[in-house]
């Protein structure tokens, strides 16, 4: 007996970890999606070690003791891995701390999205009424905000900065999570062991995050992967326009420093494309994982 | 009667929308920090000079009454006189509209085109080396920044191939009699060809891959299995049946796309030197002028609100089912 | 057992009424009149403690909807509800777990019942959790409960999850969290129907002993009356959110008042089990919840209806212990 | 009695760093100085960050603050007294080639409250040499007073100056003759004589340029964007015209001649037309200044706000002036642009009945008399003017046409591949240019230093830049060389003076040159009695700080 009182509900707190890892369902089964969570590990370890993988300080100006700046070098010449920026900073230092910002924005802004919409779509699917009313009008202003545009908008009268593009994406790309998982709510109240838990004396909280929620944390994860890519192409795009922030070494920025420094006319490949493969890598790696979260949850599409 | 009603519905919902935005916009113009006129006023102005201007603009008044002005002008079609060219904001938008317009609808349906055959193509294929090869490609065309790819076909097919120009819907003091002689000119067509290649290789992956699971799905549906037992050829039951029933949902997402390719056309557009409206609202936010923002933004966000209304509207009728939920 | 009429009322539904909106708020702002269900619509009943009630009628007539109403399930349009005396719309916090504690349902279909993730455990424990019983009384409370469902030897099952079970088990399982906060009224919504019929009749054996052993009110949902028949001894039939008859069961079979009645008791089969339920006698038009007929609901499907049936409704009228409502007994 | 204890020598121990803090005056406040985003200013950012990492080592605390040019404009010019220290630039323009625009406006003590001068510089002895200057028309009396104010200048830091920029600009000397090319000192070879005088070799007549910036207006009431002045220039003649020497020269008058220290007679050139075909009179010379002095364009009525009176006598116009100035023909007789009449007076009656004034009147089909005509504009994409054949001076190609490229990477592409013939604006990086060029073999660069200059202004009215031996010490803490090196790629002058070299009579050659290093810059902060206490600098003996947040 005692060791299955171990797994009512109430007993349930060490192991919460354990709780939250099962929650978050990897979809460890998918080659794919293995792949995608690799990407993810190797980005979130350069993030992690930044300060000893990277050679120099990313935004330090360097220059000879003569007063000649170490600008345009080379991949390997003078010691610099992948070469100097036009304006003298170490390219690759740069590419090591731009994964920091990179999984910053991601993350935030992937659980911010998952989160705010999350929340918005139980609250509204459970209870309905007039709360529900309010937050699909919301959502529609939501959708009725073009995205970009916004996110333009809102960096012009705040000051530039990475946080920006979550804050956007928390205002506005909540509107696509809180639907899918308003209608899957929808469904899930209706099941009878809702309604079985509100009859043997359940409060809403409780039902909502003990019978609800578990339910549809993949979903949330789903949207939260496929936001990570969009953050950080956003803030790509936001630092290209030159609204980004000049502090914060990113790979939008450093896009953007050697787009404005003409790295295309001068070939500077071993500047241009690694910023843009991380991206590349790490927005496919959240589809990939995504893919998988996909497979779980609507099993059809796999044979 | 109901379907009426619907939409009747919907338009309200829409006039909604757009109302909650232009008072969204409002709100954020008017508590930006700076003054607003930083870009209008020359240093050298008097205060004088300067609270004229203020007057002028309405900015003087309590926020309430500048908001009540600032909503009777939209219903009136008047989005005030940009700060930057002193001329009104909507002769300006309706100028680079078209421009847009062009832009998105073009690459989308050469998007679409390809998206569709390919995916259906794929469905078809399933599980062969061309869907281990083809998918990750999609994934990754979806992945990369769009003005990236931009300046990489910039790169190859204008300042190195010389194929295409660089940049702008014409020649260098070309004349055409009219928008329309412009749009169907060949030199045109050269002009649109690189920002619709970047914009068409960016977007083909959803309408490809929306296909190929669509397809999929309906390949397994009796009526498939059943005129491949009427013994038809397979790629006539590939295209015939299956393909037909695959394509309703990926043309609703076709308006959707619209609506959000319009607001991804800002990027490409700088990177193209596109005369149209992503462009004017990165340089009027650039300019801190906001009522031209602010217009630009009004008529990306009209744009958007209506293609959702009409996928909507699209789902509704090719979907019966949703009709009556 | 004392006759039921005798005891004290338990339950007391006033005119009730529940109506559901069909169509958006929106629609409204827009000037379309949404549709109104009238899926109750005016119910009087009383149950007696102890009392075991019927609630006899077709799908959709707003037997299960009455029937979550008395649970406070849905909060109903009109009318009011007494539960011990006590307005149950007006419970809240303590007074309403207290409630939870007291009002008790089993569950149509036991395979949704349970939460597919929570091991029955964990699902047996929530009730209690929620009463606040102590966590040391758990262990015996489940023990008595699963004893009282006939589950021998709970301990092979609490480990299990819901996929695990069969569906007499399951329902098993669901009637004893029902009971495991010893309850004094119990609604049983078709509790069998989604089995299979050779455990049927265990389940239901279990219910009635139960029932009998603790001395429950129970409501016991069907549109089977040999059902409630075997289980209840009176019953209320409901015919399109309204109740058309009430009385004790076997009088009720005997000699069916209400047309409505007649005819399903004409569709009970005979004892032959080869022989299914007849169709009803009656017009196969499907009842419309949206727009009901005027005057009495049932008269276009009634063979005996006559001009008073459109003009005005029935009231109910009482013939010993059975009430009707019908224009052929006013 | 133990905590009592305690509690006392943590009194003590406060007391204690406290004192030794009082003998060297109280420790310095973060620095901010403010700048441009890399994206939009590179080598503003640039140099901004260069320079704090040289001022940190003087054991400052210095922190770079980024803002986009509308809030920085909005701090340094509505909240003067709100901020430290910002990178600032002034743009050359033709009319800054007469040295009194800068002198007089950037710090005389009248400019400080509202005006140009908003680092509040005030020193009496300079307000009486820029007055001075402004009022002497005897030239080389003059210019030992503009050499005087910039030796104060040098003396007093009031801002640090940093570089004279080097504006480089190219063209496709395939399709011009590069002897044709006129660069104008301290302008570049993007000017007005180049555009009248450039030759093509071949088919190609059409000059092909680009700007970054879009078209706001093409106007003659108006100074709006830099591009549009381009236009303007082109479009409507002046009286005079400021020559690729830098001094004024005649144009639309034939000659012109002081009659008393405050006036003047212009003869106009026979026998002009407006591009309507009809003739250009005095009378539309008058009107054309009467019109900046009407109110209706309010950006022009600086520039005629010394004439007191205009009379005209045949094809004779005689200004009479309130008060003598040196630099009337440069900054009004070559400023105002002519316009027609009979197009603007009845779009001037009916402005004055409105709200708006003329620079909001966008005309369909600007008309003037310059030696290009208008042809058509398209929003945000190009402006088409041609040649107009019937000006005295008309110009050798067949069509200007602008079109707008908004950013340098696409420039530079179009130039090399021929899209373009002259580059205008290339906001980019020169060397690429110059590689570029190299690789190219068509492309001809040149360039040319600017009379614009860039600098960091320290707001003279805020502790500690009060103190001329602060501000003289942090600007020679910075080498300029690196400044020129690392944040202009060598593409600049080094520059003590707001008299660009490339005015070489009115620059003063004794101010350049200034020694810079940490070193020095120590010795004259010891010298003025500042003192490093535990590596952070602190004010001299007794100074407080009075900013301290």
């Amino acid at each position: 007996m005692p060791e299955a009182m171990d797994a009512s509900p109430g007993a349930a707190a060490g192991g919460l970890a354990g709780r939250l890892w099962r929650g978050l369902r990897l979809p460890l089964g998918d080659p794919l999606a293995v792949f995608g969570l690799m990407i993810y590990v190797l980005f979130i370890l350069t993030a992690v070690f930044a300060d000893q993988l990277a050679t120099h300080d990313p935004t330090e100006i360097l220059y000879t003791p003569d007063y000649d700046l170490a600008a345009d070098r080379r991949p390997g010449e003078d010691g610099y891995i992948l070469g100097t920026t036009s304006l003298g900073r170490d390219i690759w230092s740069q590419l090591v701390y731009g994964s920091r910002s990179a999984l910053l924005i991601g993350l935030t802004a992937a659980v911010m999205v998952a989160l705010i919409g999350t929340l918005v779509g139980l609250v509204a699917g459970y209870f309905g009424g007039w709360v529900d009313a309010v937050l699909m009008r919301l959502a529609d202003i939501a959708f009725g905000i073009p995205f970009l545009p916004f996110v333009i908008v809102l960096s012009a009268f705040l000051e530039p900065s990475i946080w920006n593009v979550v804050l956007a994406m928390a205002l506005v790309l909540w509107r696509d999570t809180g639907r899918v998982i308003r209608s899957q709510v929808l469904s899930l109240r209706t099941r009878a062991y809702v309604e079985a838990a509100r009859v043997c004396g359940s409060s809403d909280l409780k039902i909502v995050f003990r019978h609800i929620a578990p339910n549809i944390l993949p979903l949330s994860f789903l949207y939260g992967s496929i936001a990570i890519g969009w953050a950080i192409l956003t803030e790509a795009s936001i630092s290209f326009l030159g609204f980004g922030d000049p502090d914060t070494i990113s790979w939008g920025t450093m896009l953007q420093d050697a787009y404005a420094s003409q790295a295309l006319s001068t070939r500077a490949f071993h500047w241009f494309v690694p910023p843009g493969l991380c991206i590349i890598l790490v927005v496919v790696a959240g589809f990939l994982v995504s893919r998988g979260y996909e497979e779980i949850l609507f099993p059809k599409l796999k044979e | 009667m109901s379907g009426m009603r619907q939409i009747a519905g919907r338009l309200a919902q829409l006039v909604f929308v757009l109302w909650a935005v232009a008072t969204i916009l409002f709100l954020m113009f008017r508590l930006m920090p700076g003054n607003p006129l930083a870009a209008y006023i020359d240093p050298t102005f008097t205060e004088e000079q300067q609270r004229i201007l203020m007057a002028r603009f309405g900015l003087d008044r309590p926020l309430w009454e500048q908001y009540l002005i600032y909503l009777a002008n939209l219903l009136r079609g008047d989005l005030g006189d940009s700060f930057f060219y002193r001329q009104p904001v909507f002769d300006r938008i309706m100028e680079l509209l078209p421009n847009t317009l062009v832009l998105t609808f073009s690459s989308l349906i050469i998007a679409y085109g390809f998206g569709i055959v390919v995916g259906a193509w794929l469905a078809w294929a399933r599980g062969g080396l061309a869907e281990r090869i083809v998918i990750p490609v999609v994934l990754t065309t979806r992945a990369m920044p769009e003005f990236w790819l931009g300046m990489v076909l910039l790169a190859i097919f204008s300042f190195w191939l010389g194929w295409f120009p660089a940049g702008g819907t014409r020649p260098p003091g070309a004349e055409y009699d009219s928008l329309l002689a412009l749009y169907a000119s060949r030199d045109f067509l050269s002009h649109l060809a690189l920002p619709v290649l970047t914009l068409a290789i960016y977007s083909q992956g959803l309408p490809l891959l929306l296909m190929r699971s669509n397809m999929l799905e309906v390949m397994r549906e009796d009526f498939v299995t059943m005129a491949r037992i009427k013994g038809l050829p397979r790629w006539r039951v590939v295209v015939l049946h299956a393909a037909r029933n695959a394509l309703l949902p990926v043309a609703t997402s076709f308006a959707i796309a619209v609506g959000y390719q319009i607001q991804g056309n800002v990027v490409v557009e700088t990177v193209f030197s596109w005369p149209g409206l992503g462009r004017e609202l990165v340089n009027a936010v650039s300019a801190s002028d906001y009522p031209l923002a602010q217009g630009a933004f009004l008529m990306i966000a009209a744009v958007v609100v209506v293609m959702n209304l009409i996928a909507d509207l699209l789902y509704g009728i090719l979907d019966p089912r949703v009709s009556h939920a | 057992m004392s006759g039921p009429r005798a005891g004290v009322p338990l339950i007391e539904a006033e005119d009730v009424a529940m109506h559901f909106r069909v169509g958006s708020a929106l629609s409204a702002l827009v000037g379309g009149r949404p549709a109104l269900v009238r899926a109750v619509d005016g119910v009087s009943l009383t149950l007696m403690r102890g009392e075991s009630v019927g609630l006899l009628g077709e799908s959709g007539c707003g037997k299960t909807t009455m029937g979550r109403l008395l649970l406070r399930l849905l909060r109903p349009s009109a009318g009011r509800i007494r539960f011990d005396g006590e307005d149950i719309a007006a419970l809240s916090g303590a007074g309403l777990r207290r409630f939870r504690a007291r009002a008790q349902m089993i569950f149509q279909n036991p395979f949704e019942a349970l939460n597919p993730r929570f091991t029955i455990a964990a699902a047996l424990a929530e009730p209690l959790e929620n009463a606040g019983i102590p966590r040391a009384e758990w262990a015996g409370r489940i023990e008595r409960a699963m004893e009282l469902v006939r589950l021998p030897d709970p301990g092979q099952f609490l480990a299990r999850r819901p996929h695990q079970l069969s569906g007499g088990q399951l329902q098993r399982v669901v009637m004893a969290r029902a009971l495991l906060l010893d309850p004094d009224f119990v609604v049983a919504d078709e509790p069998v129907s989604m089995l299979d019929v050779s455990v049927r009749a265990g389940v239901l054996n279990v219910f009635r002993e139960v029932r009998a052993r603790l001395g429950l009110t129970a409501i016991y949902i069907s549109h089977d009356l040999a059902l409630v028949r075997y289980v209840c001894e009176r019953t209320v039939v409901m015919y399109l959110g309204r109740v058309v008859e009430d009385g004790p069961t076997e009088a009720m079979i005997e000699d069916p008042l209400h047309p409505y009645t007649r005819a399903l008791v004409a569709a009970v089969p005979t004892p032959d089990p080869d022989q299914s339920h007849a169709p009803l006698p009656i017009g196969r038009g499907a009842p419309d919840a949206r727009n009901p007929p005027s005057g009495c609901r049932f008269r276009d499907r009634c063979p005996l209806a006559h001009d008073r049936c459109a003009a005005e409704a029935p009231r109910p009228t009482r013939i010993g212990a059975r009430t009707v409502y019908c224009h052929l007994h006013g | 009695m133990t905590r009592m204890f305690r509690m006392a020598a943590a009194a003590m121990l406060l007391a204690g760093a406290a004192s030794s803090a009082l003998a060297a005056g109280d420790r310095i406040r973060e620095l901010k100085l403010i700048t441009r985003p890399q994206a939009a200013q590179p080598s503003e950012f640039q140099f901004a960050q260069i320079i704090a990492q040289e001022w940190r080592k003087l054991g400052l605390d210095v922190k770079v603050e980024v803002m986009p040019w509308e809030q920085m404009a909005d701090v340094v010019w509505y909240n003067r007294d709100k901020w430290d220290m910002t990178a600032w630039q002034m743009v050359g323009r033709p009319e800054r080639s007469d040295p009194d625009e800068l002198l007089y406006n950037l710090y005389h003590s009248s400019t400080s409250a509202k005006g140009y001068n908003f680092v509040g510089y005030s020193n009496p002895d300079y307000d009486r040499v820029a007055e001075a200057q402004r009022r002497e028309v005897d030239q080389e009396k003059r210019r030992a007073l503009v050499f005087r104010a910039q030796e104060i200048l040098a003396a007093d830091q009031p801002v640090m100056m940093l570089v004279h920029p080097r504006s480089t600009f190219a063209f496709d000397k395939t399709v011009w003759d590069p002897a044709s090319v006129v660069n104008q000192g301290g302008i570049g070879i993007k000017n007005f004589w180049t555009f009248v005088s450039i030759r093509p070799l071949g088919g190609q007549r059409d000059i092909v340029l680009n700007s970054s910036d879009n078209v706001q207006g093409i106007n003659p009431l108006w100074i709006s964007g830099g591009t549009d002045s381009w236009i303007t220039e082109l479009v409507w003649d002046r009286l005079l015209r400021i020559g690729p020497d830098g001094l004024p020269r005649p144009w639309a008058a034939e000659n012109w001649e002081w009659t008393s220290p405050t006036s003047i007679t212009v003869t106009l050139r026979p026998g002009q037309v407006w591009h309507d075909g009809k003739p250009l009179t005095a009378e539309d010379v008058r009107f054309s200044f009467e019109a900046a002095m009407g109110g209706e364009a309010p950006m022009y009525a600086p520039f005629v706000r010394n004439i007191a009176a205009i009379d005209v006598d045949g094809d004779r116009i005689t200004f009479t002036l309130k008060e003598p100035s040196a630099a009337f023909l440069t900054s009004t007789l070559a400023k105002i642009n002519l316009i027609p009449k009979h197009v603007w007076e009845p779009v001037l009656a009916d402005l004055a009945t409105r709200e708006e004034n003329a620079e909001s009147h966008q005309e369909k089909m600007p008309i003037g008399s310059g030696p290009f005509r208008f042809v058509s504009w398209t929003t945000n994409e190009e402006v088409v003017l041609e040649a107009n054949r019937g000006h005295w001076s008309a110009p050798a190609a067949d069509r200007w046409i602008l079109r707008i490229v908004p950013n340098a990477e696409a420039a530079l592409g179009m130039l090399r591949s021929g899209q373009i013939n002259f580059l205008a604006d290339f906001p980019g990086d020169p060397k690429v240019l110059v590689d570029a060029a190299a690789a190219d073999g068509d492309l001809e660069v040149v360039s040319t230093t600017d009379i614009g200059f860039r600098y960091v202004a320290f707001n003279n009215r805020r502790a500690p830049f009060g103190d001329p031996a602060f501000r003289r010490a942090l600007s020679s803490a910075v080498s300029r060389e690196l400044i020129v090196k690392a944040a202009f790629k060598g593409f600049a002058e080094p520059s003590n003076s707001i008299v660009s070299p490339a005015l070489p009579f009115w620059h003063d050659p004794a101010v350049d040159n200034m020694p810079t290093g940490l070193d020095l810059a120590r010795q004259i902060l010891s010298e003025a009695g500042y003192e490093l206490v535990g590596g952070k600098l602190h004010y001299p003996d007794g100074v407080r700080e009075t900013l301290a947040e």
